[in-house]
């Protein structure tokens, strides 16, 4: 199967690809990894009149740890967070969620901004942005701005960028020693999107309650979402199994899936709390809390 | 696949008034989100092309609307059918009037819809949430009119 | 020489695959070639209005728009189906009969301008009320095919064992056993595509077809039925093919419109289908709804057998049966159990869904038939609250009773059951895993362990018994020899990916002492291959495997001759042993097959016709039952409903090894897609008609990291009517293995009565059966 | 719009249509039919390719303006002066083959891991070929393919430089 026709345009720089967008209009659409773009376009379900490549824009492949935060580029590929150490050794959540994006070969192409700017329900970096606090950088004809992930996800495949701007890069608050996270996943096989995903990102005060929870669930509703009522349950208590099974019992009542070849209603809603659950157990569990009461 | 939602729109205004406003295919047609053109087919019908701007998405639906009044059960039916993006649409969506006191109607609907076609498949949550979006700001619109 | 059978040849046909030399049928572009690009139904059911072509006629590079109209006025709409029941239209013409049905085709010059002209080809539906389901069928409130004499939706009754002594014996039964046993709808899906370059010459008139296929001469003369073009004008070529699985047996619309459009146009025409194309109107597999029923002993002793199925064969009856078996092999439902009487039953009926009941990967029926029984010995042995392993011992056709003539009709060559399932056991540890299992179901966590001794029937077939489009199910070798030795060996083969270029060049190698890899094996050229039936059902060892066999001997008994005149003694005095002609009593005095070779064409025997060559036609005198022993074992996850396969033991028995490497290859692939029948792989339509599974995103094929790790053994039973004593393999592991991954997720459930699952098992049916049995107590 | 793309070494300059996908660049503009298309979805891999030598990519879901400037290593660019790549060799000794057709997807995409990880262990191998489909062999003969490969270019660095 084939696209439509198209113009092309390679951006050799951030203002280069504002300057397409403006020139090419509302159907243009910013090409990064491409990875849900091109099979959307091959299907014709996507028919964009052009696209503005920006991957040969090099400095957009950034990973880097400044000023308390982790920035990722808009040409990072999944793969180098996968592979890279800092993610493996300082951002576990991160590193998870990375392992099991698409397919190992897609993730050596999509990126996690473009991933963002996709915002499928079903896709996982939205999940991981929401529990860890994640901000996105948009560049427009009027510079730039940073959008906090909650004001940045507005509905299902739709975000806050407008569309002439491109998102530039995404960040994440860097962890201190008494935070950790997990990202747990249900697919029917590799390559397929989540059935139900969760995200849990935990900091630990010194007096070993839960100071600072961010918890999330994917695939199960019009977009990922935050599971408020289970982070205010979760802060400034001490970490036992019941609170968890508490906690993972709000994500499920949160949870507003459809019914879909991956499961019903009923299945999906049952998996979020569940991954929800097994999810704060992980991050407890890399803070050297285990075997909980 | 097979989709359905529902909604309600408190609408500060009477049942009467509401009624006639949902019979009058012209009104309704008027309250479709992002249209780009309309003819009114009949006393009860009308085709539509709506424009679908949603993520990847980019493209247009057209329908053809059959409105099915039914007074004595205050209940107006909608036959939608129609399609765009190599995929086919058929909806039925049903509003319920209830008064709510003098000048308020509560408007509750509910809409079932399946959508065949490659498209369908592969856009699935696409298409779910686009349908979604026309149905339900059509009612808002509906409210909004009305409000006025 | 050295022995050729049982060795572990490398693969002749390797190196052209590992430089990406191989030549599959969408690499081969001809001059001026155009492409094709189909226009489907949305609707299941649905009456066509009106086409209307001209805004694709109008796009430039459309250089026509084909419809079933046009068909229909040259004769060209319907196809016969294989075994003649049915016919089947190319183009949906008048009504489309299910979603994605081929509409129109549009011709133009290149592939995206062919999907543009698509996208403009206008197709006014009535949708008409689907019937979605054989039950629903049943009824026939919906008439689905107007073009029918007998208005309705029930094709065929087809029955066989005794049906009254098989009640009665139920009846009296002491235990008693019945359940509905799905084979759910799925897809071969090799991944190649299916695809076809007409090229209709007008100069020379004749038609060269490349296509995929799995049985080029019988696809030429379906051609050649259907287009009444004189079958030496007709060349098939089918290249190397990228998997078939059954998938490649079949005709489908594709290859006729693009065959007609080249004989309009006069150019070369190529199609080659989408992913959704293959999965929504290429020939499916099963959809088999199977009520079973069981008697037996209070020891355990089986005493009838029942099975009345109800089978969906879609919008049209294209089946790839053999004309006299409409539910194929079915009769091979008795399994490894020596019932005293069964009856079996198969209704097939017409809904609005793809057509096919292609035998993927199996035997026609097979899997069908070995899932239902094997299953069902299962749910025996829970009532009989009897170990699995030791209720089949108990009613396993012993070893002494071969052949064994099954109540069903079917004369099994041999078989040695209990060691076979003997090895299994001990090799996986069956009585520890047991205990394992006691301990932990305690602790009330989820194991199971499931067993499958199954029974297949392979290489169709007697010619007496076995057509396709009324041609014998026989199948033919020829081979020459050249002067020095070296030789090509040609067969009405195809092979797919099963190694034909390396195990039939050892079987002919092993006959006459000749090197292997001097043997070039060419297949799938209908002007130089002998005619044959091609390579499905697992029949290509038993069936030209036993032809190259045969046409080798023949090739030995003149060679004899030549040798005796050789070494000048007489013919009586020479014989064949150790791959050389011998001097009996005369040690050391010798030639070799390619002295003998040389001599044929240089020196030949006074009143002997030089060369050495043969051809020979088989026609298996019996069937062959390859059978197996397999073990799996898996544990549940409670929250989820995953199942984890902890371990698989596959313990083959297909008679003698021609190249153990390969067949081990043959069973890891069979086993691969059991396991992906028994957790991920259907095809489902919504209660509307709407195909759910249109492409790899929702058609699940298990990856690597899915796929458990395979253990594998054999034990050798020859059949003795085979030459070489040689059974079939590719399909065992796929016929052998759902059922013991079924089972074995069944046992783990056991503790919480669930006793049947359909397949396949997702998380969310299994867990959905968990919670189900958590509430209830 | 003219686009210079070096496959397997050699620079080739080309006019396509900004609609026209890698792989279809390759097999029918380049005649390199080494590289297959089996999806529509970027699901099966057998259309992967080396992206600069680093990056395994499914040429069915890249279009083919989006190579230019860059360098392709396809299944014809393994073999190195008639010599096998040690994967070639791997997939040929250990049986990891069987129709062929997910052969050249699985051997690029173990090209580039091999890269990365020269010596993984089965479980990495396993994941790492996620991406690619194989009907035929139930992967674990590709497996110790990989492995067997792995083994033999850690044994010869030389050999390891090879391919591009």
């Amino acid at each position: 199967m084939f696209p439509a026709a198209f113009e092309y345009r390679r951006a050799q720089s951030i203002d280069d690809a504002i300057a397409a967008l403006a020139e090419f209009g509302e159907d243009a659409r910013i090409l990064a990894g491409g990875q849900s773009l091109i099979p959307a376009m091959r299907y014709r379900l996507a028919r964009p009149s052009a696209l503005v490549d920006i991957n040969a824009i090099g400095e957009l492949g950034y990973l880097r740890e400044r000023n308390g935060f982790l920035t990722i580029g808009a040409l990072a590929r999944d793969f180098a967070l996968e592979t890279a150490s800092l993610i493996r050794e300082r951002y576990p959540l991160l590193a998870d969620t990375s392992a099991v994006v698409a397919d190992p070969v897609v993730r050596q192409t999509g990126t996690v901004v473009g991933s963002l700017c996709h915002n499928d329900p079903a896709g996982d970096w939205p999940v991981t942005s929401l529990a860890a606090r994640a901000e996105v950088t948009l560049r427009g004809p009027n510079g730039s701005r940073t959008v906090a992930i909650d004001d940045f996800i507005v509905d299902s495949f739709t975000t806050a960028a407008g569309s002439g701007e491109v998102a530039t890069e995404v960040r994440f608050p860097s962890p201190n020693a008494r935070t950790a996270g997990s990202f747990q996943k249900i697919e029917r096989k590799v390559g397929d999107f989540a059935t139900a995903s969760a995200a849990a990102y935990l900091t630990l005060a010194p007096d070993g309650t839960i100071g600072k929870a961010g918890i999330a669930i994917g695939a199960v509703g019009p977009t990922a979402l935050r599971v408020a009522v289970a982070e205010t349950l979760l802060e400034g208590k001490k970490p036992t199994k019941e609170l968890i099974r508490e906690a993972a019992r709000e994500a499920e009542k949160l949870a507003d899936p459809t019914a879909d070849n991956r499961g019903s209603v009923e299945f999906k809603k049952a998996m979020a709390g569940v991954l929800a659950g097994r999810a704060m157990t992980a991050a407890l569990g890399r803070l050297g809390v285990g075997g909980l009461e | 696949m097979n989709l359905s939602w529902d909604g309600e729109e408190n609408i500060p205004a009477a049942k009467a008034t509401v009624w006639t406003f949902i019979n009058d295919p012209a009104k309704i047609a008027g309250c479709l989100p992002d249209v780009e053109s309309t003819a009114i087919t009949g006393s009860s019908s009308f085709d539509a092309v709506v424009r679908v701007s949603l993520g990847p998405v980019r493209g247009k639906f057209k329908f053809k609307v059959s409105l099915a009044p039914q007074a004595d059960r205050n209940r107006m039916d909608l036959k939608v059918s129609g399609g765009g993006l190599g995929s086919v649409v058929d909806l039925a969506a049903g509003a319920d009037l209830a008064p709510a006191g003098e000048n308020a109607t509560t408007l509750k609907w509910h809409g079932d819809a399946s959508i065949r076609g490659p498209a369908a498949t592969v856009g699935g949550r696409v298409l779910d949430a686009q349908a979604h979006r026309v149905i339900g700001t059509t009612f808002e619109n509906v409210k909004k009119a009305l409000s006025v | 020489m050295t022995a050729s059978i049982g060795v572990a040849m490398k693969r002749k046909e390797d190196p052209r695959f590992i430089r990406g030399r191989g030549r599959y049928l969408d690499d081969i572009v001809l001059p001026n070639m155009l492409y094709l690009a189909l226009v489907h139904s949305p609707y299941p059911h649905a009456r066509i209005k009106s086409i209307d072509k001209s805004k694709a006629l109008a796009l430039p590079g459309v250089k026509a728009v084909i419809t079933g109209e046009d068909l229909d006025a040259a004769k060209l709409e319907w196809l016969p189906t294989f075994h003649g029941y049915d016919k089947q239209m190319v183009l949906a013409f008048g009504k489309a009969l299910y979603q994605y049905q081929e509409v129109a085709g549009v011709v133009a010059t290149s592939r995206e301008i062919a999907e543009d002209g698509v996208e403009l080809v206008e197709v006014e539906y009535e949708p008409l009320d689907p019937v979605v389901n054989p039950f629903q069928s049943k009824e026939d409130k919906i008439i689905l095919r107007d073009d029918r004499e007998s208005k309705t939706n029930h094709i065929y009754h087809w029955e066989v064992g005794d049906k009254e002594k098989t009640a009665a014996a139920l009846d009296s039964s002491a235990v008693r056993i019945k359940e509905r046993i799905l084979s759910p709808r799925c897809h071969p899906a090799p991944l190649e595509p299916c695809g076809i370059v007409a090229d209709m010459n007008k100069a020379t008139g004749r038609l060269t077809v490349y296509m995929t296929s799995q049985a080029p001469h019988v696809h030429r003369t379906a051609f050649s039925l259907v287009t009444g073009i004189p079958e030496d004008k007709i060349h098939f070529i089918s290249p190397d093919v990228g998997g078939g699985f059954g998938n490649k047996v079949p005709v489908y619309p594709g290859y006729v419109v693009a065959t007609v459009a080249s004989v309009i146009i006069g150019v070369p025409v190529k199609w080659v289908e989408t992913r959704t194309e293959n999965l929504t109107t290429t020939g499916f597999a099963r959809d088999y709804h199977m009520d079973v029923e069981i008697g037996a002993t209070n020891d355990g002793r089986v005493t009838a057998l029942k099975v009345s199925t109800t089978a969906d064969h879609g919008a049209f009856d294209a089946a790839a049966d053999p004309r006299k078996y409409p539910a194929g092999l079915f009769g091979i439902v008795t399994g490894s159990y020596d019932f005293p009487t069964a009856f079996a039953e198969v209704d097939a009926y017409f809904t609005n869904k793809a057509p096919g009941g292609i035998a993927y990967r199996c035997s026609f029926r097979v899997t069908e038939a070995s899932y239902a029984i094997e299953r069902s010995m299962d749910i025996l042995a829970r009532k009989l609250d009897m170990d699995p392993a030791e209720l089949r011992r108990r009613n396993f056709v012993a070893k002494d009773k071969f052949p064994y003539s099954s109540p069903l009709g079917f004369v099994y060559d041999s078989g040695d059951y209990e060691a076979t399932l003997r090895k299994a056991l001990d090799k996986i540890g069956y009585d520890s895993l047991r205990k394992e299992q006691a301990e932990k179901r305690k602790r009330g966590e989820l194991m199971g362990i499931g067993i499958s001794t199954f029974t297949e029937v392979v290489g169709a077939g007697p010619g007496k018994h076995f057509d396709i489009l009324g041609i014998k199910m026989f199948d033919s070798a020829e081979i020459r020899i050249h002067p020095t030795g070296s030789g090509i060996v040609r067969a009405g083969t195809r092979h797919q990916g099963q190694g034909h270029e390396t195990t039939y060049a050892q079987i002919v190698g092993e006959e006459l002492g000749l090197d292997p890899q001097e043997l070039l094996v060419e297949e799938g050229d209908t002007d130089t291959a002998p005619y044959g039936l091609g390579t499905y059902a697992s029949r290509s060892t038993p069936v030209a495997g036993a032809a190259l066999a045969m046409a080798a001997r023949r090739i030995r008994e003149k060679a004899k001759k030549i040798a005796a005149h050789l070494m000048e003694v007489s013919e009586a005095d020479v014989e064949w042993s150790d791959y050389k002609f011998n001097v009996k009593g005369i040690p050391g005095k010798s030639v070799t097959m390619k002295d003998v070779a040389f001599a044929a064409y240089t020196n030949p025997p006074p009143a002997t016709e030089p060369g050495l060559e043969a051809t020979y036609y088989y026609d298996p005198p019996n069937m062959t039952f390859p059978n197996g022993a397999y073990v799996a074992v898996v544990d549940v996850d409670r929250d989820t409903g995953h199942v984890q396969v902890r371990r698989f033991l596959a313990v083959d028995d297909c008679g003698v090894v021609v190249n153990p490497m390969i067949v081990e290859g043959q069973i890891h692939g069979g086993l691969t897609e059991g396991f992906a029948m028994a957790f991920m792989q259907q095809i489902v339509y919504d209660d509307a008609g709407n195909h759910l599974n249109t492409n790899f995103t929702d058609y699940l094929v298990p990856t690597a990291l899915e796929t458990p790790h395979w253990e594998t053994d054999r034990t050798v039973t020859p059949s003795p009517h085979h030459p070489i004593g040689a059974k079939g393999v590719g399909e065992s592991p796929n016929v052998g293995s759902p059922q013991a991954f079924v089972n074995a997720v069944m046992d783990a459930l056991a503790p919480l009565g669930v006793t049947h699952l359909d397949m396949p098992l997702t998380r969310e049916k299994v867990w959905r059966a968990i919670r189900e049995a958590e509430a209830k107590t | 719009m003219k686009i210079t793309v070096t496959v397997n070494g050699s620079a080739y300059t080309r006019e396509v249509e900004p609609r026209m996908l890698l792989a279809y660049f390759l097999r029918d503009v380049l005649g390199l039919t080494g590289t297959h298309v089996g999806c529509d979805s970027s699901s099966c891999g057998v259309c992967v390719v080396a992206l600069d030598g680093e990056r395994a990519v499914k040429s069915c879901t890249m279009f083919a303006v989006q190579a230019d400037g860059h360098e392709i290593t396809t299944v014809e660019g393994l073999e190195q002066a008639g010599k096998l790549h040690a994967l070639q060799q791997g997939f040929w000794d250990q049986h990891g083959l069987q129709c062929g057709f997910c052969t050249p997807g699985m051997l690029m995409t173990s090209y580039v891991l091999l890269k990365h990880r020269p010596n993984p262990s089965d479980a990495e191998i396993r994941t790492a070929i996620a991406g690619n489909l194989c009907r035929c062999t139930g992967y674990q003969n590709i497996v110790k393919a990989v492995r067997q490969a792995a083994g033999e270019l850690a044994a010869e660095p030389v050999a390891a430089a090879a391919g591009g």
